[in-house]
């Protein structure tokens, strides 16, 4: 084992792991502001804005780190990297253009990657219980029964794909991807991209944060680098959503001229992707908690079980 | 990646401990990457202390109560609910994986459709009996 | 069933030595040790939420474990289902009840000699179990014979029936939970925020004669 | 029958759509706004003007305005006279923190001593300073602008029409006593 070759691997990831989510987040600033009819940062580097999230990073980095007094303190500080941590292994797991151009190649890779995701949960959950505060509790409660109904039909949508390719490993299943898998794993993509959104809580699924109900749901008593922390993992987690549905449905690194230039319909899929949930944001209101719900029990995870049937039929059939 | 029944080869072994050692590497990765950050933050933050500031917020009033108030105990339900269906979804995996394989075929859709059917079942039991509402 | 003879390896007397361990072996001894330690925190703990989060690094550190074993699905299952829902789901009872930050003065059990007397015979069972069935034999770890392959290959080979009784067995877990989340007749009588606790019809039918 | 999620379509165009718009945010440092005419931005006083009645005080919803005076007696002219008494300003100041920018005071003053101003670039980093004693106020006057012409159309004013009466009986009397005199 080449220990160097792995450390850079490693190094990299954690690169990619802080300069993607930036490029996502000054992303949506600039898109969100033109979607509202508005400009968005201006100033800071100069150039339209384009240094603002450096700046918020180190205006962060600056501030006072407050653990409230009721709050239990080390559950507290340690939330935001249980939160932030996981993103940044399945990253790791993630491939980016063929021949080996990954992170490190894991055999169970979907398997590893849902699992994996799965901790994130934990971070909001201590955070909510942690700040002794209403809100924050509220907020983590709403977390963790949204997570739990939209893991499902992302456990089911993967399956899906994972049948298709007849393995669970995310450089299998990209290799073994023909075109024709676009139409046929449309409902699984669907469902997958969605159930992902929902648990980013990204808009409008952001129920477990709503601002005008419960301020920031569990994040509510998070200050300086803690709460940056937190925001990084949700940008993070926008990164990790869309690769992984360009790796599962779209086909990752196939398109014109895919042998030199793969990575880069990877990046271009994933950033269409990360354009698409910034978009959702902007155009959607909040669904309700009982909306929430019943989106994932009664839409969601019967679509997938259909997907799955669809998906074994059309395979038998044609193997 | 084929699995291959193949043992006793420590040489075949090294490509999964690998993987894995790289995972583990990350994490220690990550966690330094976290610990710089704090340490640069305690090196770079004013420290003001004043007791106000460490008041729960609950919008700019002091307080009511503790930190803890009543919820709906409703949701509890889908969790039990996540629990059952997680579990089925697990088998889905290693199922995926040789289902088209020769020698399973038609038999072993039919095996996993009943495995489905079951749990379809149990879904539109709880739908039926108004688990899945909300209003 | 050559193939699951091979999967076990051999079955043959040891012929390495236990003094110079591998590097496996080391990590495996070690993330033991952290496991042991953070289950016995985890049960001896005051603080209830505390309890839970140590069930997380208990349970974590297994599928490290599973990982040195080379039980790949085994381990991913383990962090999915123990650390992605299970422990969410107890963490989410913890706080829809009460869970409070500190000391719970009544987290203590008198039957903790009873459950420690219980615990150390099941822990003993297993051991002897264990040590009796596979004495000194060497087993190597290949990796691949844990994966998700592998695993659906034994369990759609040989293992379908019972495969197909879980099926039934979840199927009633289900039914079961539904049905004691209601109590007897019909559904929950809920308190539902927001709506008038006087039934609707009659507020319209006032509305009406007038 | 519209097709199902044929709205939630046309809410993605919709913000489509805006994207591709300029958008109409003004830089307002970098560039100054062009403000209507009769902008609001702050209150002037023409001190002269002042007769320290107190409506404004009296009318301002939230007590905003705070008026100090004293009254000074001045001898009478003709020793039959009464000496006559005059109030004299000591004190006018408008707190724009408390200020809603409503405008009563300006429309009660029954002299012409308040005015609008369209400046607002008087953001303070301390809130006492946002109350404007007079001296402060009198230097708004130099901002506010002249008022608008009359509509060519429009009736002339009364103050105009009856200066203008009396100058023309005036005229007529002196043509008459001109006449007379011839």
């Amino acid at each position: 084992m080449n220990l160097l070759d792995t450390l850079l691997r490693c190094v990299a990831t954690l690169v990619v792991f802080l300069v993607l989510p930036l490029v996502v987040g000054q992303t949506e600033h600039k898109v969100m502001a033109h979607m509202q009819g508005r400009l968005g940062p201006m100033y800071a580097g100069g150039f339209h804005g384009w240094a603002q999230l450096v700046a918020d990073g180190v205006k962060f980095a600056q501030k006072e780190d407050v653990v409230p007094s009721g709050a239990d303190r080390r559950i507290f500080q340690l939330a935001p990297a249980v939160a932030l941590l996981p993103y940044l292994l399945v990253l790791l797991a993630i491939p980016v253009g063929p021949g080996g151009f990954v992170g490190q190649a894991i055999d169970a890779g979907i398997f590893f990657v849902l699992a994996v995701m799965g901790i994130g949960v934990l971070g909001s959950l201590m955070a909510g219980w942690a700040s002794a505060n209403k809100f924050s509790l509220l907020g983590g409660l709403r977390t963790a029964a949204q997570l739990m109904s939209y893991e499902l039909p992302m456990l089911l949508a993967a399956a899906s794909v994972a049948m298709a390719a007849g393995t669970v490993s995310l450089p299998g299943i990209v290799d073994a991807f023909h075109w024709w898998w676009i139409p046929w794993q449309t409902i699984g993509a669907f469902v997958f991209f969605t159930a992902g959104l929902a648990e980013l809580q990204r808009p409008p699924f952001d129920m477990p944060v709503a601002d005008s109900e419960i301020i920031f749901g569990a994040y509510t008593e998070y200050t300086g680098l803690r709460f940056a922390l937190f925001l990084l993992s949700e940008y993070a987690g926008i990164v990790v959503v869309s690769g992984l549905t360009t790796v599962l449905f779209l086909g990752g690194w196939h398109g014109p001229f895919s042998d030199s230039l793969g990575w880069l319909w990877t990046l271009l899929k994933t950033f269409a992707l990360a354009f698409v949930v910034i978009w959702l944001r902007v155009t959607y209101p909040r669904l309700r908690e009982d909306q929430l719900m019943r989106f994932a029990w009664t839409v969601l995870i019967p679509l997938a079980l259909a997907q799955l049937a669809l998906t074994g039929i059309i395979k038998v059939a044609i193997s | 990646m084929k699995w291959q029944p193949v043992a006793a080869d420590p040489a075949v072994g090294s490509g999964y401990f690998d993987a894995y050692a790289a995972v583990g590497l990350l994490v220690v990765v990550g966690v330094v990457f976290v610990a710089v950050a704090f340490t640069a933050n305690r090196l770079l933050r004013p420290v003001v202390h004043s007791p106000e500031k460490l008041l729960a917020y609950e919008c700019g009033v002091d307080p009511v109560g503790e930190g803890w108030a009543h919820t709906q105990i409703r949701y509890y339900v889908y969790a039990f609910l996540y629990v059952i269906f997680a579990v089925d979804a697990i088998y889905l995996f290693p199922w995926a994986t040789v289902f088209a394989a020769a020698g399973y075929g038609a038999a072993t859709l039919v095996e996993m459709f009943v495995f489905i059917g079951f749990l379809a079942v149990g879904l539109l039991y709880a739908w039926k009996k108004g688990v899945l509402e909300w209003t | 069933m050559s193939t699951l003879l091979a999967a076990a390896g051999s079955l043959e007397p040891a012929v390495r030595s236990f003094l110079s361990p591998t590097g496996q072996e080391i990590v495996f001894l070690l993330v033991g040790i952290a496991v042991l330690g953070a289950a016995v925190v985890s049960v001896t703990t005051k603080q209830l939420v505390h309890a839970a989060l140590w069930l997380v690094v208990t349970l974590g550190g297994l599928a490290v474990e599973f990982l040195l074993l080379t039980a790949e699905f085994i381990a991913w299952v383990q962090v999915l289902i123990y650390l992605g829902s299970v422990v969410v789901l107890v963490l989410f009872g913890l706080m829809l009840t009460r869970a409070p930050i500190g000391r719970s003065p009544d987290a203590d059990s008198g039957n903790r000699w009873v459950a420690l007397a219980v615990a150390l015979a099941a822990a003993g069972t297993l051991v002897t179990l264990v040590v009796d069935a596979f004495r000194t034999s060497w087993i190597d770890l290949s990796p691949g014979a844990g994966s998700t392959e592998a695993t659906g290959t034994y369990l759609f080979r040989y293992w379908v029936l019972p495969f197909e009784a879980l099926s039934v067995l979840l199927l009633a877990a289900l039914v079961g939970a539904i049905v004691l989340s209601r109590n007897g007749k019909g559904r929950i009588p809920r308190p539902r925020p927001g709506k008038l606790r006087t039934p609707v019809r009659s507020v319209t039918a006032a509305s009406k004669e007038r | 029958m519209p097709i199902p999620g044929s709205g939630l379509a046309k809410g993605l165009a919709v913000t489509l759509r805006t994207m591709t718009r300029r958008s109409v945010t003004a830089q307002y440092p970098d560039v100054q706004p062009v403000l209507p005419p009769r902008s609001r931005g702050v209150i002037a006083l023409l001190e002269e003007n002042c007769t320290v009645c107190m409506l404004c005080a009296r009318e301002c919803p939230d007590w905003c305005i705070y008026i100090d005076s004293h009254k000074e007696t001045l001898p009478a002219a003709d020793p039959n006279a009464r000496a006559r008494t005059r109030n004299v300003l000591d004190r006018f100041a408008i707190d724009f923190s408390l200020c809603m920018y409503c405008g009563i005071c300006i429309e009660v003053c029954p002299f012409d001593a308040l005015f609008w101003s369209p400046e607002f670039e008087y953001a303070e980093t301390d809130i006492l300073e946002l109350t404007h004693e007079r001296e402060r106020l009198r230097e708004w006057m130099w901002t506010v602008p002249a008022p608008p012409a009359h509509d060519p159309a429009a009736e002339e004013p009364k103050e105009i029409a009856m200066a203008r009466k009396a100058a023309d009986k005036l005229a007529a009397a002196a043509a008459a006593a001109e006449e007379g005199d011839a």
